[in-house]
């Protein structure tokens, strides 16, 4: 009985028609593709993309440069030299992130003790010329400008778990 | 007389069904292959002796690059060495959710195997659905480490961070409208762990469909079965584990052979072939997803239920959550010295193992007593698999190496480390 | 290099034949021990108080670092730095005089002076020392010494008695 | 530690510490025995070349003498080792005490790791991860201290401060000078000068070091980098011929910072101040960045190719036209025995004998003698009995100056015979005389000397002394000095510059030889002695230092020479290169001076940059490696002189590395011989005043004089005349009024200090400074007049 089953389904493509029907099911279901880049995954407000250094809200630069996020870095991918500034606080005079080198570790950020250097959620940049992926520290703390309140919004959030 | 003379064949490295940077050179007579000779170290990043120049922690983020197709069960391999050697005691509900992950892990380099084996050998539409699942689960790697595959996310003594209590959501956009994406964030209404049980929910039909697409069809048979024969033998001969030794019928699990974490307290089946084919291997990797399924779903429960913390207290070892750092003069020096010098780990020497997707892979960490280990060496499961070509291959048609590249499960990133 | 002496300067003939006096109790190469008694000879001689010239003094004239010296004046409560009034008052808030209430007694007295601890009644007449540590009359607590004289078993009338009869 | 127990020695103990038997010497402390069997003790205040304060408590132990337990945990810095004692380092109540303390010392400590210069090289942060817990109990206010201006050197954040005292011990001890006092009580107990005014300890540098925490650290380092970063390196410091060993701290290239390399034979465990900041010289802006020719009148900057064949053109046409002859070469006595090797071949290649690196000498009369110590540096320190002729130790040579305090501290008896009173940090006797003086003075000594000792004084001698006879002052140096078990007769820096300098040396070897004491040069530059090695100098019948500029030559080779300061003349030295036709200046350093004499300036590198040897002055050979990248387009001198030597087309210049070159030296180690007697008219024979000088501590050479914050230091002061209080008055001038002086032609107006330790008939006026450039000769006839 199973043998002329079996001779029938082979005979009649059986399981090709049933493969046929899952996706002939999904040809008529709705799409789950996604219109990038106008529509957008969601994105967890743990994301580790692009760097921003962040200001205290009175304007003042956070960085101290304690150079944590520099020893702590896996990939050697900042580079910092700092120096006294004028009213005797320690300060960066450099402060680089080779995004070639970097690898979105988010180490840096778990070891700031200032919550100074951080990882927002952008993740589409790209360069144009070599000598690009060398992020300034003006660049940093412009990033930093720009997406402070959401930066602020995801660490506020995130901070029971830290 | 006509002369006879075999043919030379380069198999990669920029073949796209050969996977990752292969160079497979073929000795080929007409069709069928005589020789085959896998070439390695085209990948190779040095990471061993990465691991070997840098304090124990600031090595994890490589290990993801290992395997990155199962970024957290490399991690967790060589977090556990160093656990060992240390002694120290990872707090069980970050062992739960480090097991919980290791199968999402598997779960996903499963998906990616199969799919892309699948579109080797000709079938498209299983790797779509496959991945549009692997969407979905590395969402869950993002929701709780910030990245999609290099998740760095377990730590000596526990994991980084607990689970999120919510996920991200959908936002709006002019293609959606109100109800669609209503729809789309259903699952993401509540915390994580709702996410991930709503997907394993619905994950055990899934794959039916991909079954349904794959395992009764006759050409995906006719490619698979059959080829790539290894006998229980060989297969432990040639060092071959998970799912390449599962196929050939040997169970031999590291999940229950030697249980590590709370695989012990779980209630799971080690699925095992006969023939030692391809078509067996993949009829393990699917029931592998099922199991996988069951195994996370405890998990689920579990972590529901017991709430705590999912890092070690030891902060000679662990970093002290940023309020104390931020506020107490010990948990600030030692924030900083973990975070510079990092911790030393006693003298001695260990082997720890997981049952990675791919097989066993360990890692074996040498200390002297400093703080960053004297010798790395990673047990790459894929090393063993490749090294088997040869024999696989013999006799096969140049056709049927394309499936046996799929079915061993290649990923340079492991075997060049 | 000749400089100028300062001990020669500050020191007066009756300044030095008194801390020679105390410098004769100890052995010659000890000079030094007597930093203490000299210290209080130049404290008794300007009014109270010792001045830094007066610290340099001292340091030379006994042959010591003028450091050690600064170390000596600063440990002891009873070398007063800066200008005091003509009236030290003590008053003990260490733990037996604390338990007897001589936290009122400091309330009473700072209130009476209108200054607080440390201060100097602007007429100069008392200084209201910051003690520190136990002045060992805790059988009489709660007590105060004005002047180097105890006084003991106070009460805020008694204290009123005693700082009223101070000129 | 040693196995093997020695039942006989009565001076050793057995004690037991964690369990292991050892023998340990009798009255030594726990705390020693465990260092020495590499047992770790946690310790903050306890240092092994500093007297025990036992003021941090970390280091507590449990202890047990004859089975009986110590009822509380006792300090390992403190506790004396008995025998049969049996110490517990790691027991739990011994964990528990340590533990203990260490909370202790952090409730007042301020979160200050992030900005701290200590962060990651703390000793406080290392002993709270190995020995302290892991969370803060405490939730109170800390205290707070306000800084203090501790000077240019030494950055202070007294917040941090743990109270070890190791700073204020340190600067008693062997600074010699209590500046820092721990005032207060209790947790108002603070590190302070009290005074305010700054550290001026010519060794201050070291309680950086010692400071377990960031309380105490270097102020040009500070905030510029982290332990961490930086890579170490072997030196030999460049200022003195002690040969400080050094590690150099770099970074990318760039020298951050210089600290110590324990060598107990040489500097110990400590480095003078000048050692240890003159790196940041470095990269003052003075530095040449690329090589400069002065074509038509006008400086241009141009690539090594043409400034090289410009240099060697212009060489060769004074060669061509008046000889060798016409060729002076000056050497700094601070260049590496390679550089000076290659100049020599160099110059005579090029067919002249004029080449010298004793800049700062006198008196060239007593010929080829190499001047060396006679002794080991270490043996000073145990000296009963010692003369120091003609030498400003402290500035010369802070290390050996550390030396001699020791062996003064161990009762020794040290004596200075000087051209004026130095202010001492330690007990000695000073005997002052005009320069003029200075022979007839020292004759009078070995008069003295040869007294006490009963032995007879060569005629000579006696003539020298001029028909006077020894005074009471000259019969208790001489006391000071005879009869002692190991004494040393020492002659410095100002008896080398003086004109008479060879009869000073004669006379402290017979002094010597009376009291059975060794003799010894106290050369002052790095590679003084390594000059007699390499033989950078007028062996062939050439002229010396003081000859080539006093009969000006047509061209000159300065190497590393600024002669304005470096020079005994600055007068001549200035006079004779200005107006040489041509000369070529290998220099780290530009200034508007050397613009104006030099016509090529060649950037060479400089302390750091260059690999070398240097020979210290007990003969001891130290090579290190070039560690910085050179600045600019700088290079190592070696270098740029095997390419002058190829484009002369001689022959032996195709060295690959600087070993080659050192190859080629001979090995032998140099002996110290005694200067012998011989009769020479004495030079110095001015009735009136005469000026001596001396290099200032932070003047010796040309990167010392750019290290600003050793120019900002109180040694630092501008150029002055310094007179006594007779000789003021007898002039009419007063303190902080212009003097004008002359010496010869020479003129310049200066402020003038009134200062008792000058004796009379001499005027000091230190050399080097911005202010006396120009003058004449550093010891010489001048006149002083109100300006």
């Amino acid at each position: 009985m199973q043998a002329i089953r079996n001779f029938f389904k082979t005979f009649l493509l059986w399981e090709l028609l049933r493969g046929m029907m899952v996706t002939g099911r999904y040809l008529v279901r709705k799409k789950f593709t996604i219109e990038y880049p106008e529509e957008k995954a969601p994105q967890s407000h743990r994301f580790r993309g692009l760097h921003a250094l962040r200001r205290y809200p009175n304007g003042e630069e956070r960085c101290i440069a304690c150079k944590l996020c520099e020893a702590v870095c896996p990939a050697l991918a900042i580079t910092i030299d700092s120096a006294p500034r004028e009213d005797g606080t320690r300060r960066t005079t450099r402060y680089e992130i080779d995004l070639f080198k970097c690898i979105y570790c988010g180490f840096c950020e778990e070891s700031c003790p200032v919550d100074s250097i951080v990882e927002t959620r952008v993740h589409e940049y790209f360069m144009e010329q070599r000598g690009d992926n060398i992020f300034t520290k003006p660049q940093l703390l412009a990033m930093g400008d720009k997406y402070e309140q959401q930066i602020a919004a995801d660490r506020a959030a995130d901070a029971p778990y830290r | 007389m006509a002369e006879f003379r075999n043919y030379t064949l380069n198999f990669g490295p920029q073949h796209p069904a050969a996977h990752g940077v292969l160079r497979l050179v073929l000795e080929m007579e007409g069709e069928v292959v005589r020789r085959a000779d896998p070439h390695v170290g085209l990948l190779h990043r040095a990471t061993e002796k990465l691991a070997e120049s840098k304090p124990f922690n600031q090595s994890i983020p490589y290990m993801d690059r290992l395997d990155y197709v199962s970024m957290m069960c490399n991690e967790h391999a060589y977090v556990m060495a160093i656990e060992r050697l240390l002694g120290l005691e990872v707090p069980i509900r970050a062992q739960y959710i480090r097991v919980m992950f290791d199968e999402i892990t598997r779960i996903l380099n499963h998906l990616m195997n199969v799919g892309t084996h699948a579109l080797d050998v000709g079938a498209m539409a299983v790797m779509l659905y496959m991945f549009r699942e692997r969407e979905e689960l590395m969402d869950v790697y993002e929701a709780v480490s910030g990245a999609r595959m290099h998740a760095a996310y377990y730590r000596v003594g526990g994991v980084y961070r607990d689970l999120p209590n919510r996920m991200p959501q959908y936002q709006p956009s002019k293609y959606r409208s109100e109800a669609d994406l209503k729809r789309l964030n259903e699952a993401r209404q509540g915390s994580l762990l709702d996410f991930i049980e709503d997907f394993f929910d619905r994950f055990p039909k899934l794959i039916d469909e991909y079954e349904t697409l794959l395992t009764d069809n006759r050409i995906w048979k006719q490619r698979l079965v059959g080829v790539g024969v290894v006998s229980p033998e060989r297969a432990l001969q040639m060092g071959m584990s998970g799912p390449m030794l599962r196929g050939s019928g040997i169970e031999w699990d590291l999940r229950k052979k030697q249980p590590y974490e709370v695989y012990d307290r779980l209630d799971f089946d080690i699925p095992v072939g006969v023939n030692g084919d391809c078509y067996d291997r993949y009829l393990v990797r699917i029931n592998e997803m099922r199991q996988s399924t069951r195994i996370i779903k405890q998990c689920v429960q579990w972590l529901r239920e017991n709430p705590g913390p999912v890092m070690a207290d030891n902060h000679k070892v662990t970093p002290p959550s940023r309020e104390q750092m931020k506020d107490d003069m010990e948990s600030l020096i030692h924030h900083f010295k973990l975070f510079t010098e990092g911790y030393s780990v006693p003298p001695g020497e260990v082997y720890a193992a997981i049952e990675h997707p791919k097989g066993e892979f360990g890692i074996y960490l040498v200390s002297d007593g400093a703080n960053k280990p004297y010798r790395v060496k990673i047990r790459a499961s894929g090393f063993a698999h490749l090294s088997a070509m040869d024999e696989m291959a013999r006799g096969h048609m140049l056709a049927d190496v394309v499936a046996i590249i799929g079915t061993q499960d290649i990923v340079f990133g492991e075997i060049d480390r | 290099m000749k400089r100028e002496s300062i001990a020669e300067k500050v020191l007066t003939p009756e300044m030095r034949a008194e801390i020679d006096h105390w410098i004769s109790k100890y052995p010659p190469e000890r000079k030094q021990s007597a930093v203490i008694p000299a210290l209080h000879v130049c404290q008794d001689a300007n009014g109270g108080w010792l001045a830094r010239e007066h610290l340099d003094a001292v340091a030379e004239y006994l042959e010591m670092a003028p450091a050690t010296v600064y170390e000596v004046a600063n440990f002891y409560s009873m070398f007063d730095l800066e200008p005091v009034g003509r009236h030290k008052v003590n008053i003990c808030t260490n733990i037996s005089c604390m338990l007897r209430g001589s936290q009122e007694i400091v309330e009473h007295v700072e209130k009476k002076l209108g200054i607080r601890l440390g201060e100097t009644t602007p007429d100069n007449r008392i200084t209201l020392k910051i003690e520190e540590e136990c002045l060992a009359a805790c059988v009489g607590a709660p007590m105060m010494v004005v002047d180097g004289h105890y006084y003991t078993d106070l009460t805020t009338e008694k204290v009123d008695e005693i700082l009223d009869k101070l000129e | 530690m040693n196995a093997k127990v020695d039942e006989q020695n009565p001076d050793l103990v057995t004690i037991t510490v964690d369990g292991v038997e050892m023998q340990v010497p009798k009255g030594s402390m726990i705390i020693e025995a465990t260092d020495a069997a590499d047992i770790d003790v946690p310790r903050f205040c306890y240092h092994k070349k500093l007297s025990i304060a036992a003021s941090c408590r970390m280091c507590l132990v449990e202890t047990e003498i004859g089975g009986r337990p110590a009822p509380k945990p006792m300090p390992a810095c403190a506790t004396p080792v008995a025998d049969g004692m049996k110490v517990f380092t790691n027991s739990p109540k011994a964990l528990a005490a340590q533990r203990g303390v260490m909370e202790f010392l952090l409730i007042n400590h301020p979160l200050d790791c992030p900005v701290c210069d200590q962060g990651g090289e703390c000793e406080l942060q290392d002993l709270a991860m190995g020995y302290g817990r892991s969370v803060s109990r405490f939730t109170e206010g800390k205290r707070i201290f306000d800084d203090e201006n501790l000077g240019p050197l030494i950055d202070s954040e007294m917040t941090r401060c743990i109270h070890c005292t190791r700073c204020v011990r340190f600067l008693q001890e062997v600074g010699g000078q209590k500046e820092l006092a721990g005032i207060g009580r209790g947790e108002h107990t603070m590190i302070t000068t009290y005074v305010r005014e700054g550290i001026k300890s010519e060794l201050s540098g070291n309680v950086i070091d010692l400071c377990p925490v960031g309380a105490l650290v270097s102020k040009p380092f500070h905030y510029r980098a982290r332990a961490w970063e930086l890579l170490s390196h072997a030196a030999i410091a460049p200022h003195d011929s002690v040969g400080s060993n050094l590690w150099l701290h770099h970074r990318r290239g760039e020298v951050m910072r210089s600290v110590p390399r324990e060598n107990e034979s040489i500097n110990e465990v400590w480095i003078s101040d000048r050692d240890r900041f003159s790196y940041t010289a470095m990269y003052s802006e003075e530095r040449l960045q690329r090589p400069l020719i002065k074509r038509d009148g006008q400086w241009a900057e141009v690539d090594w190719e043409e400034a090289l064949t410009f240099a060697v053109s212009g060489l060769r046409r004074v060669l061509e036209a008046d000889g060798g002859e016409a060729l002076g070469t000056l050497v700094s006595p601070t260049a590496t025995l390679e550089e000076m090797h290659l100049l020599v071949k160099l110059v005579r290649g090029l067919g002249s004998d004029n080449i010298d690196h004793r800049l700062r000498r006198g008196d060239f009369r007593d010929g080829e003698r190499a001047p060396m110590l006679g002794l080991p540096i270490a043996a000073l320190e145990n000296l009963d009995k010692a003369l120091v002729i003609g030498s400003d130790l402290r500035s010369e040579l802070p290390m050996l100056n550390h030396r001699l305090r020791k062996a003064s501290l161990k009762g020794g008896q040290v004596s200075f015979l000087n051209p004026r009173e130095f202010e001492l940090n330690f007990d000695a006797m000073q005997l002052a005389a005009a320069p003029q003086r200075l022979v007839r003075e020292l004759a009078l000594v070995a008069q003295a000397v040869a007294d006490a000792s009963g032995k007879a004084l060569p005629d000579a001698v006696n003539a020298l002394a001029g028909g006077e006879s020894a005074s009471e002052e000259h019969h208790v140096l001489a006391s000071r000095l005879v009869g002692g078990e190991r004494a040393a007769v020492l002659v410095g820096a100002l008896a080398e510059a003086h004109p008479d300098g060879s009869v000073l040396r004669a006379l402290a070897a017979v002094i010597a030889e009376l009291a059975g004491a060794t003799y010894g040069d106290l050369p002052s530059a790095a590679n003084s002695v390594g000059g007699w090695i390499a033989g950078t100098l007028p062996r062939q019948g050439g002229l010396n230092a003081r000859a080539m500029l006093e009969q000006p030559r047509k061209a000159y080779v300065l190497f590393n020479v600024e002669p304005e300061d470096d020079c005994w003349n600055s007068a001549a030295a200035t006079a004779a290169v200005e107006s040489a036709d041509f000369v070529v200046a290998l220099t780290p350093f530009v200034s508007d001076r050397a613009k104006a004499y030099a016509d090529v300036l060649l950037p060479i590198g400089t302390f750091g940059e260059t690999s070398g040897t240097y020979v210290n002055l007990e003969g001891r050979w130290q090579s290190f490696g070039g560690i910085a990248a050179p600045v600019g387009e700088a290079r190592p001198a070696w270098r740029v002189l095997r390419v002058l030597g190829n484009l002369f087309a001689l022959e032996g210049f195709d060295y690959e590395e600087s070993g080659e070159v050192l190859a080629e030296l001979p090995k032998a180690a140099l002996e110290s011989e005694r200067p012998a007697w011989q009769d020479v008219a004495l030079e110095l024979q001015d009735e009136g005043l005469v000026r001596v000088a001396g290099a200032p501590i932070y003047a010796v050479d040309a990167l010392v004089r750019r290290s600003q914050p050793l120019q900002d230091m109180p040694q630092s002061a501008p150029a002055a005349v310094h007179v006594g209080s007779a000789v003021a008055e007898a002039l009419g001038l007063a303190e902080g009024e212009q003097a004008r002086v002359r010496q010869g032609r020479a003129e310049v107006v200066l402020p003038v200090v009134v200062d008792d330790a000058v004796p009379a008939g001499t005027v000091w006026i230190p050399a080097a400074l911005a202010g006396a450039r120009g003058l004449g000769a550093m010891v010489g006839g001048i006149t002083v007049e109100r300006a």
